[in-house]
């Protein structure tokens, strides 16, 4: 066999492909099952963008915690979330991740380090800081990573966040996902600076622009700045320029893309092609080991589908509890 | 001439006319047009469910598509208010208030009194308010409670497309901040509405349906279920009169008051949580007020002291629905003192 | 051993004794240390008004100045809450909720919830209350009745040192979101408060003067205006129970409630405004839950529905006074049905 | 008489002078009569920032607009706010601006393009926002300014309004007024980047760093922002480097500073002294001239202060008009 010329070794490297192809299928999924109409309520789907999940997970453990957005079930996934949690979740049952009262847009396991996808644009911002505090106070060297969208690049809460990490030094790290829209509207036009290095430097950051499809790009320059935020050397920027293969949400009809931008970019920029024939080409991993996995990953996703439909509902009773500890 | 459109279309229509009419009419919020800067289409989305879809080819520039940042154009739109112009800025959803509340109430709200009269703040911010989507607990809320306590905002809520055409267009005419929530899940009801400009002023609630027995008031989506009570109460006999306040500040005390009077009986339909809710206040006016008119409590039917749920079957339960209107309603005709204490969780 | 101690000082020692308890209390704020960076001296200023000062000295970093981004270090704190720490972050006026109210609304109040009980937020939000400083529109609010309406956050709002103490200390043990709010022209109020720590348990009330003719609720700075009037009334040969709610959510129904059956009468007293207030939501509860006991329309005496105003004379209008709350007694004991309409401009 | 080497003529000079001084000797003044207890509530004084408000103002029109902060008196002096009315205001009486319904944290005149003091940090960055998208809209030229503090600086709301400025391309101006802190808390300490030319950039806006306390660098600066910002060359950031002269607020014991910081800001970096002295030197403006507008601006104070004593308060039925237009 020949030399790995890679930075992961062969398990982690099949690791990191496992996380992606099961993010995509979760994903590729849920974007059919929408459209038959089983699925409620929004649903922001993070296939292209897998890489930079799985390249920033890969360095993180349970006491490391990350804040998610919107678009949150492909970090969830790279965090350890239990797929089946998961799916039961997206599909209101009782048996789902936060007992079917969540839902896609709000799934969390604060025992996996996953402080929940969000709703609200930038709000994960100061809440991965108070993660990056608690571990700075409690000095278990834990990190608190927040992710944010382009278009939420320019919410309030993420720029003082930015600041505010800077000043108390946290051990925080800002991911931003560059995938060029905010729903339908350019992040070219959107976000007036060209460069997300020059917002960081704003506040005192420094800031890393990665290809957001090149997973090894995106785990190396992570390793780099979680490796500092440890050490005590303050928190850092990273853009992850990426693309994102559906629309906004389920159900967009996305006319305000480019003809053939949909089709361009999954054949050129598709990160877990890219992926594999990386590692296929250098002999580290074969085809066959990675078509196992797809199998695997596809009969995990069937599987978590089928219990999800036949998992039981919340019961009435649900409605009023879990508001306080105590009241 | 009226024609059968959906509250969309009603909303739509209203900004076109205003739009028309009155060139310091500006239109502002996230995706509204839509497409900005992309490469495909102009005019993609008129916003997040089509409701400003293509106004921006008639009226151009005058609908501007926004960054991700809620209180620096809203409170941009406030600034060119008193300024002189009339934006209607959207806040996608009302649940969004919390990233720019200070520029409503700290501001837009607080201008005309801090400067003793001599500010006029002529904006209205549009939001989508209301639980039924299966949106979950961020995109789902009423929060009309919230803005109806603050002095120096009115608040408006409309249940169907001619009464959103109508306080929309007199919230553009309006000279205060208006808070204008429109439920989610009213969009697609259709109804009977003239295609001409016509405003409803404030503070004039509508009687829906006569009765003699029992006053439900409501607004919004719940309107529609508390019509649905109604039905049952008279399949029993019992004449309920619905009042649909449309616009929560300023309230039409008096139609709720004088009907009463006449009835001794009150329920008050709310979806939002109980605790300091529109039902309270209602239920609160009217026991300071018309104490002596009533013949038994004021029964008060809101959403529980819980979060939005995503659950369909949760969410469903969550929403205030007929069968619990009705029931409070024979509550209010059943001998006094029976209530059981009701707060939810 | 209890000494004549005011409410700040009350404040500063629940504070210093939590911390020294527990080594997962943190505090933060602008300004609670004060100086920092400054070439002078070193907790420099313990808070805007001084009542973190001192604590610095002793528990060092856990104190922690933030820059002024409320949002950010408030979030933090929540997001530290989740990660098991128990933050106390001070937002310095109650009115600044507007640039930072996302991460209380939408985020601590709703984890819980949203993740299907699967998370705890043991957060206290500190900050100042209420009228009569001559701070004006922005920076004398009480706001209470919007975080009450919240479901998942807890809301305390104490009328003296003692309680103070009590509830603030139960506020840092609780496992659950939690406001606490401070009225500032009570901080100078002395009264008896033991040197040891103890912590009074939420949702009870407390019944401040025993009477048989009417009961007179409320909380805070307005608990003492209750106590003028009922001494006022006691001339007139009427006896006054008077209630301090000390929690306004949970609430304490079952006090009011009993209270209520005995007396017939009911005045209500909220230093907010009076949409949608606390003195609407024990209003509106009591008139559903014990109308058979009502003698007469549960009356409430609140702030007027316009902005806390500068001038001195105004301000002094501005919040519920002892002759207001007397006469609103007064009404209750008059023939039913004379009471007049009263929602002021 | 020698040649002007300024960029004012001397009617313009003398007026600025005038502007600065009514300012310090109407903070001088408050300073004296709330130390005495005849002056309810905050009052937060401009004493020592006169530059910066007299450097940009001067360029200034009435359709021109400026939103300002907590220490907003020195701003409105400047756009033109009557001196009696704000001194009537600040002691709540009925002739006051704002009818004492507003007070020193609420000072505002529309009619000059003043839109308001305020009590909320960051707040009126948004509004400025505002009043440059009706100028742009209208099309007449006119400008929006929002003056913040070092503090404020990092407040949400403002980071907000540079991105939205420079999107849009607004006719907006943001006018960092950096006097070292933020309370007292050190502006090194809380605003993480060194440069506020860089904070700037990170939303892709031309910044500019001047000595406040130099009336003229102010005045350039802000000239030539201006007028780019009227021909629609788009938003920009100035900063202005100076110093406070009394504490945050009245009452403030002011012991984080160093000692004998204020008596050497006193000595050296007096705007008003090194503005008086520039041009006596230069032959422009003769002492006695400046003597004259002195005591003339005593005179004013003076009465200004007279006149407010012996002001009605407001009416008890004032508290309840002016919500709204109508309701
Ligand atoms: C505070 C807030 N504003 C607006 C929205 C509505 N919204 C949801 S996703 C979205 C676009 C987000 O774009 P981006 O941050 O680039 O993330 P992406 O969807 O591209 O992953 C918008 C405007 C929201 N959820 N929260
Ligand atoms: C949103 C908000 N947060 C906090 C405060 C309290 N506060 C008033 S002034 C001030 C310091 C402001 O510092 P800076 O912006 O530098 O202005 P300066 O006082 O130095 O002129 C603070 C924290 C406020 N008024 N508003
Ligand atoms: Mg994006
Ligand atoms: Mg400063």
């Amino acid at each position: 066999m020949t030399e790995n010329p890679f930075p992961l070794d062969r398990d982690d490297l099949l690791k990191a492909y496992r996380i992606m192809r099961t993010i995509r299928e979760f994903e590729e999924r849920l974007h059919i099952d929408f459209a038959k109409g089983d699925i409620p309520g929004f649903v922001h789907l993070y296939a292209g963008e897998e890489a930079s999940a799985a390249g920033i997970m890969m360095h993180l453990k349970d006491n490391d915690r990350i804040a998610s957005t919107h678009r949150g079930h492909g970090h969830c996934i790279a965090k350890g979330v239990d797929v089946h949690e998961m799916m039961a979740e997206i599909y209101g049952r009782s048996t789902g991740a936060c007992r079917g009262k969540g839902g896609s847009m709000h799934i969390a396991d604060l025992s996996k380090g996953m402080m929940g996808a969000n709703g609200i644009l930038g709000a994960g911002a100061p809440l991965a800081c108070g993660a990056a505090l608690a571990a700075k106070v409690r000095g278990d060297g834990g990190v608190g990573i927040s992710f944010v969208g382009d278009g939420a690049s320019n919410q309030g809460m993420f720029l003082e966040s930015l600041n505010l990490a800077a000043v108390w030094n946290l051990p925080a790290i800002f991911v931003v996902e560059n995938n060029g829209y905010a729903e339908s509207t350019a992040r070219d036009w959107a976000v007036a600076v060209d460069s997300y290095i020059d917002r960081a430097s704003g506040f005192g950051l420094p800031g890393v622009t990665v290809d957001g499809t090149d997973f090894f790009a995106v785990y190396e320059a992570a390793g780099e700045i979680i490796r500092r935020a440890r050490e005590g050397g303050g928190p850092a920027l990273l853009e992850c320029n990426m693309v994102r293969f559906y629309g906004h949400f389920e159900g967009d009809a996305q006319t305000y893309r480019a003809k053939g931008e949909v089709e361009a970019i999954r054949a050129s920029r598709d990160c877990i092609k890219i992926f594999a024939e990386r590692v296929i080409e250098a002999g580290v991993i074969s085809r066959a080991e990675l078509e196992a996995i797809d199998k695997e990953v596809l009969d995990l996703i069937e599987d978590a589908v089928r219990a999800a439909k036949s998992a039981p509902l919340p019961a009435p009773a649900e409605l009023l509890t879990d508001v306080y500890v105590a009241y | 001439m009226a024609r059968k459109i959906s509250m969309k279309q009603a909303i739509n229509e209203a900004l076109d006319l205003e739009m028309t009419r009155d060139p310091s009419v500006i239109v502002m919020g996230e995706d509204i047009v839509g497409g900005t800067g992309s490469p495909g289409e102009d005019d993609a989305w008129g916003g997040v469910l089509g409701v400003t879809k293509g106004l921006h080819a008639k009226h151009g520039n005058r609908l501007m598509d926004t960054p991700l940042s809620e209180s620096a154009y809203i409170g941009a739109a406030i600034g060119a208010a008193t300024c002189g112009l009339r934006p209607v800025a959207e806040l996608m959803f009302i649940d969004f208030m919390g990233v720019c509340f200070d520029q409503i109430f700290n501001q837009a709200a607080k201008f005309r009194y801090m400067f003793g009269g001599k500010a006029e703040t002529p904006v209205v911010i549009r939001a989508m308010v209301g639980a039924g989507f299966r949106a979950a607990a961020q995109h789902s809320q009423m929060l009309t409670p919230i803005f109806t306590h603050i002095p120096g905002v009115k608040v408006v809520c409309p249940s169907n497309a001619y009464d959103a055409k109508g306080l929309l267009i007199q919230s553009i005419r309006d000279n205060d901040p208006v808070i204008f929530c429109e439920h989610k899940n009213l969009y697609g009801l259709e109804c009977d509405v003239p295609a001409e400009s016509y405003a409803i002023p404030f503070g004039e609630a509508n009687v829906l349906r006569d009765g003699g027995d029992v006053t439900i008031v409501s607004y919004g989506l719940t309107v529609h279920r508390a019509m649905e009570a109604a039905e049952a109460l008279a399949k029993d006999k019992v004449e309920a009169e619905v009042i649909d306040l449309r616009t929560l500040s300023p309230i039409d005390w008096d139609t709720v008051i004088d009907s009463v009077e006449r009835t001794g009986r009150l329920v008050v339909v709310d979806e939002a949580h109980p605790r300091c809710s529109i039902a309270s206040d209602v239920a609160a006016f009217v026991g300071q007020n018309a104490f002596g008119a009533l013949k038994a409590g004021v029964q008060m039917v809101t959403a529980p002291h819980v979060p939005v749920p995503f659950s369909p079957v949760l969410e469903d339960l969550y929403i205030p629905n007929a069968a619990a209107i009705a029931d409070a309603a024979r509550r209010t005709l059943a001998p006094t003192g029976t209530s059981p204490r009701s707060i939810a969780a």
